[in-house]
């Protein structure tokens, strides 16, 4: 079998090409793939439709999905933050958003999980209790299921997931540490092509309890480990 | 609508407000705090009870706030903020915390909303002329909590303008989950007739807190001045 | 808050009454909660619904669901072997099943797994494509999305869960060993009462890696630790 | 239909029929094997590919079959077999092992089979006159493997009637998905247009093995002998 192992985020993303969709992973800044959405920003690739919890920061210093949206790589974003969380965050997406210059579908963050984990379980659809009653359940079907109502919801599909991982062994298998995790493992799953970049360490198969691994080698494709900073991301 | 000039009277700190509601958690009860104000329900500590804090980015059980210093990069509760490690904690991926959450598992969450309504429903994920919406897991909580407790000033603070309406003018967050609300003017509690004011602020009579309220207020013969904690 | 942990496996199951629907993980004998069994054999509840992966063996030795079917305890099954997978083989359950003394639902092992998970993760049913086109899926509700045919599944929810784990802390964190875990986590998030019987170590809180537990003690209510032989069993 | 005397002359051996399978295995492909006869597709080693064995209950890239003395007793195949772990396996629970087979990351499931029709349908989980069935994981993983293999004998070992038929008689367990399929009498591709014999038992004609068949054969120009391992 092919080595999963690349040498560089640049290798690793080299063949991405316009208009797919891709996931991005992370939540308060912890498990974000900065250096693979960094060497995405170097390569340019455009049209890109990206699901993630938010839409970017406005931290120059730490590459996110912004960066991309800021470049204009990005035509449409699934996220759970499509205005800004107080007022004089104004971030690239919500300038362009505010200017129709990019595409949104607001998501609740359990919805989307479940869309994104629906994916990767090869579910067609699922009848979810969130949003009924509010105006993002507006237009989506309804049915009444033991006596409480629930909406459809259909799953969220990716070509690539960009991830962060703290530990890997040369299969893919993953370990991620705390709330590292969060859309991690489910986005793996669910995206045709995963990308990984690692923080600790790259281990021979082998090394790794099978009763401690997060995300089973089979979903993952392409492994980075993350170069010493400055040639590394670290935030 | 009437005027609301901005009261002169001392209201309530936004730590009495959440010490309040913390004070109506239960033993062995799983929290879940929203960002902001809600957050500051776990600095009240009540060693006679077991209280397990859920953060949907995947914690259960995490510990306090992390002092300067011993922060873990790696773990933040869902308002961002450096939590630390506590025993027994467990940690899941996200579409296991929102399962977690849909299935019923969260007792009460905590959060803070623009506006709340008399027959429950709340809003505080979108306002009207600004596009999209910050939704977060919200929705997902305010539909499968076993409660939710709101906490949030009595009226806009830019215009004084009530925040505890008939119904609600913005776009809701879900309908007709709200069991309790604090606010800087007092408790109350969502009944199938309206708002129950259970305490009031110090200093503040029922009218004068009516004043600053859209929805009529039911004013219990057992009202009761505001409790602080211990 | 009141300890999780029970002495016996007898008190762990006393108050369990009649006609409750239980779930019992386990597959090729692995995982199977045999000591809570016996002791619910013991304890006698009847008319009792039992949601696993098949129903029961002819290992005398080693209790199973087959033990409460052939006690007359049970009333239902959902399982994915509802005749034996070699003629010889006639348990208890097969016997009472085409005796019409015992119900059953033949339930394919992923769509019983999909449909415990839907339980517990609070999804109101949902699309699988298994089953499409055989006599399982007559009489569901089908649907087409994107050119692929799914059928509408509801969820398994249960009044309790039998678990097997490997290691425990004492507010319920649970670990598995290998393919002990089957359906072990999934059916105790589905249960409003989980009891687990814990082969290895019931260890302080604290004494558990975070990132290492395979069901968060929340979802646990009752712990016992397996004695040793002949008290316990070990099989 | 016509009587089926039970043949006199030697049929292929299980393990030659397995390994006959396993050989059309390519690098990397992540491999379900059925309980019973499909499990020797695992005794087939080609060193030149990498095979990852997957079963139901949530094992990702096991070993092989445990030596006597070397049993994990928390160690099975979906078979009941002991297994010994192999360095890379990954364990999942029973939702995600099916999450796993249900979107389609299971590149062939090889099993057994009553019967198989030409249009690809195969029934292996219920006979008709008893009550019930055995379905196991075998209906989500041919729902939704990439490819299912089959193994079986040619007719029925009981009475000699042909088991690839026109169309299925038993209940099947899902409709057009076998891709391969193999006897103790060839090697078969389903097509579009039915069977196509790819490989004859020695000893065997074309026309021998038609008789033993119910569909009508397709008989390709390059037929060959069937190929055993090196």
């Amino acid at each position: 079998m092919k080595s999963k192992v690349y040498q560089t985020f640049d290798q690793a993303v080299s063949d991405i090409p316009n208009d797919v969709t891709i996931m991005f992973p992370g939540f308060s800044g912890i498990g974000v793939p900065r250096n693979l959405i960094a060497a995405l920003h170097r390569q340019g690739a455009k049209g890109l439709t990206g699901i993630s919890n938010n839409a970017g920061t406005l931290d120059a210093k730490a590459p996110d999905v912004g960066t991309l949206i800021e470049a204009g790589q990005v035509k449409k974003m699934y996220c759970a933050f499509t205005s800004p969380t107080h007022p004089s965050r104004v971030t690239a997406f919500v300038r362009m958003y505010n200017n129709n210059e990019i595409e949104a579908e607001t998501v609740p963050q359990g919805t989307m999980a479940e869309r994104i984990r629906a994916a990767g379980a090869g579910i067609g659809a699922f009848y979810t209790p969130t949003s009924v009653g509010t105006e993002l359940a507006e237009g989506k079907e309804h049915r009444v299921i033991n006596g409480r109502t629930y909406v459809l919801e259909y799953p969220l599909h990716a070509d690539y997931a960009f991830i962060r991982a703290w530990k890997a062994d040369t299969f893919g298998n993953l370990q991620f540490r705390l709330t590292q995790r969060n859309f991690n493992p489910i986005m793996a799953m669910a995206a045709k092509t995963t990308i990984v970049e690692v923080e600790n360490d790259v281990v021979p198969m082998g090394e790794l309890d099978p009763d401690a691994i997060h995300l089973p080698g089979v979903y993952v494709h392409r492994i980075v480990r993350i170069p010493p900073a400055p040639q590394g991301i670290w935030e | 609508m009437p005027e609301h000039p901005k009261s002169e009277k001392p209201k309530l700190e936004r730590q009495a407000m959440c010490d309040r509601l913390a004070m109506e958690f239960q033993d062995g009860w799983i929290v879940n705090l929203g960002v902001g104000m809600p957050t500051l329900c776990s600095n009240y500590v009540d060693p006679g009870k077991t209280i397990i804090n859920h953060s949907e980015n995947g914690v259960i059980g995490y510990g306090p706030i992390a002092p300067k210093g011993q922060e873990d990069r790696h773990l933040v509760n869902a308002g961002g903020q450096f939590v630390l490690a506590q025993p027994g904690m467990a940690i899941v991926h996200h579409a296991d915390s929102f399962a977690f959450i849909r299935s019923g598992m969260v007792d009460v969450t905590v959060m803070g909303a623009y506006e709340v309504s008399e027959n429950g429903d709340f809003a505080n994920w979108r306002i009207p002329n600004r596009k999209g919406g910050g939704i977060g897991g919200a929705m997902d909580l305010a539909a499968c909590a076993q409660r939710v407790f709101i906490a949030m000033e009595h009226t806009n603070p830019r215009d004084g303008t009530p925040r505890l309406l008939k119904r609600c003018k913005l776009p809701i967050t879900a309908p007709g989950v709200v069991k309790m609300l604090v606010t800087d003017l007092g408790l109350f509690e969502v009944t199938a007739q309206g708002f129950l004011l259970r305490e009031h602020a110090p200093g503040w009579t029922p009218e004068e807190i009516q004043h600053e309220t859209e929805a009529k207020l039911i004013i219990p013969r057992d009202l009761r001045e505001f409790r602080f904690r211990d």
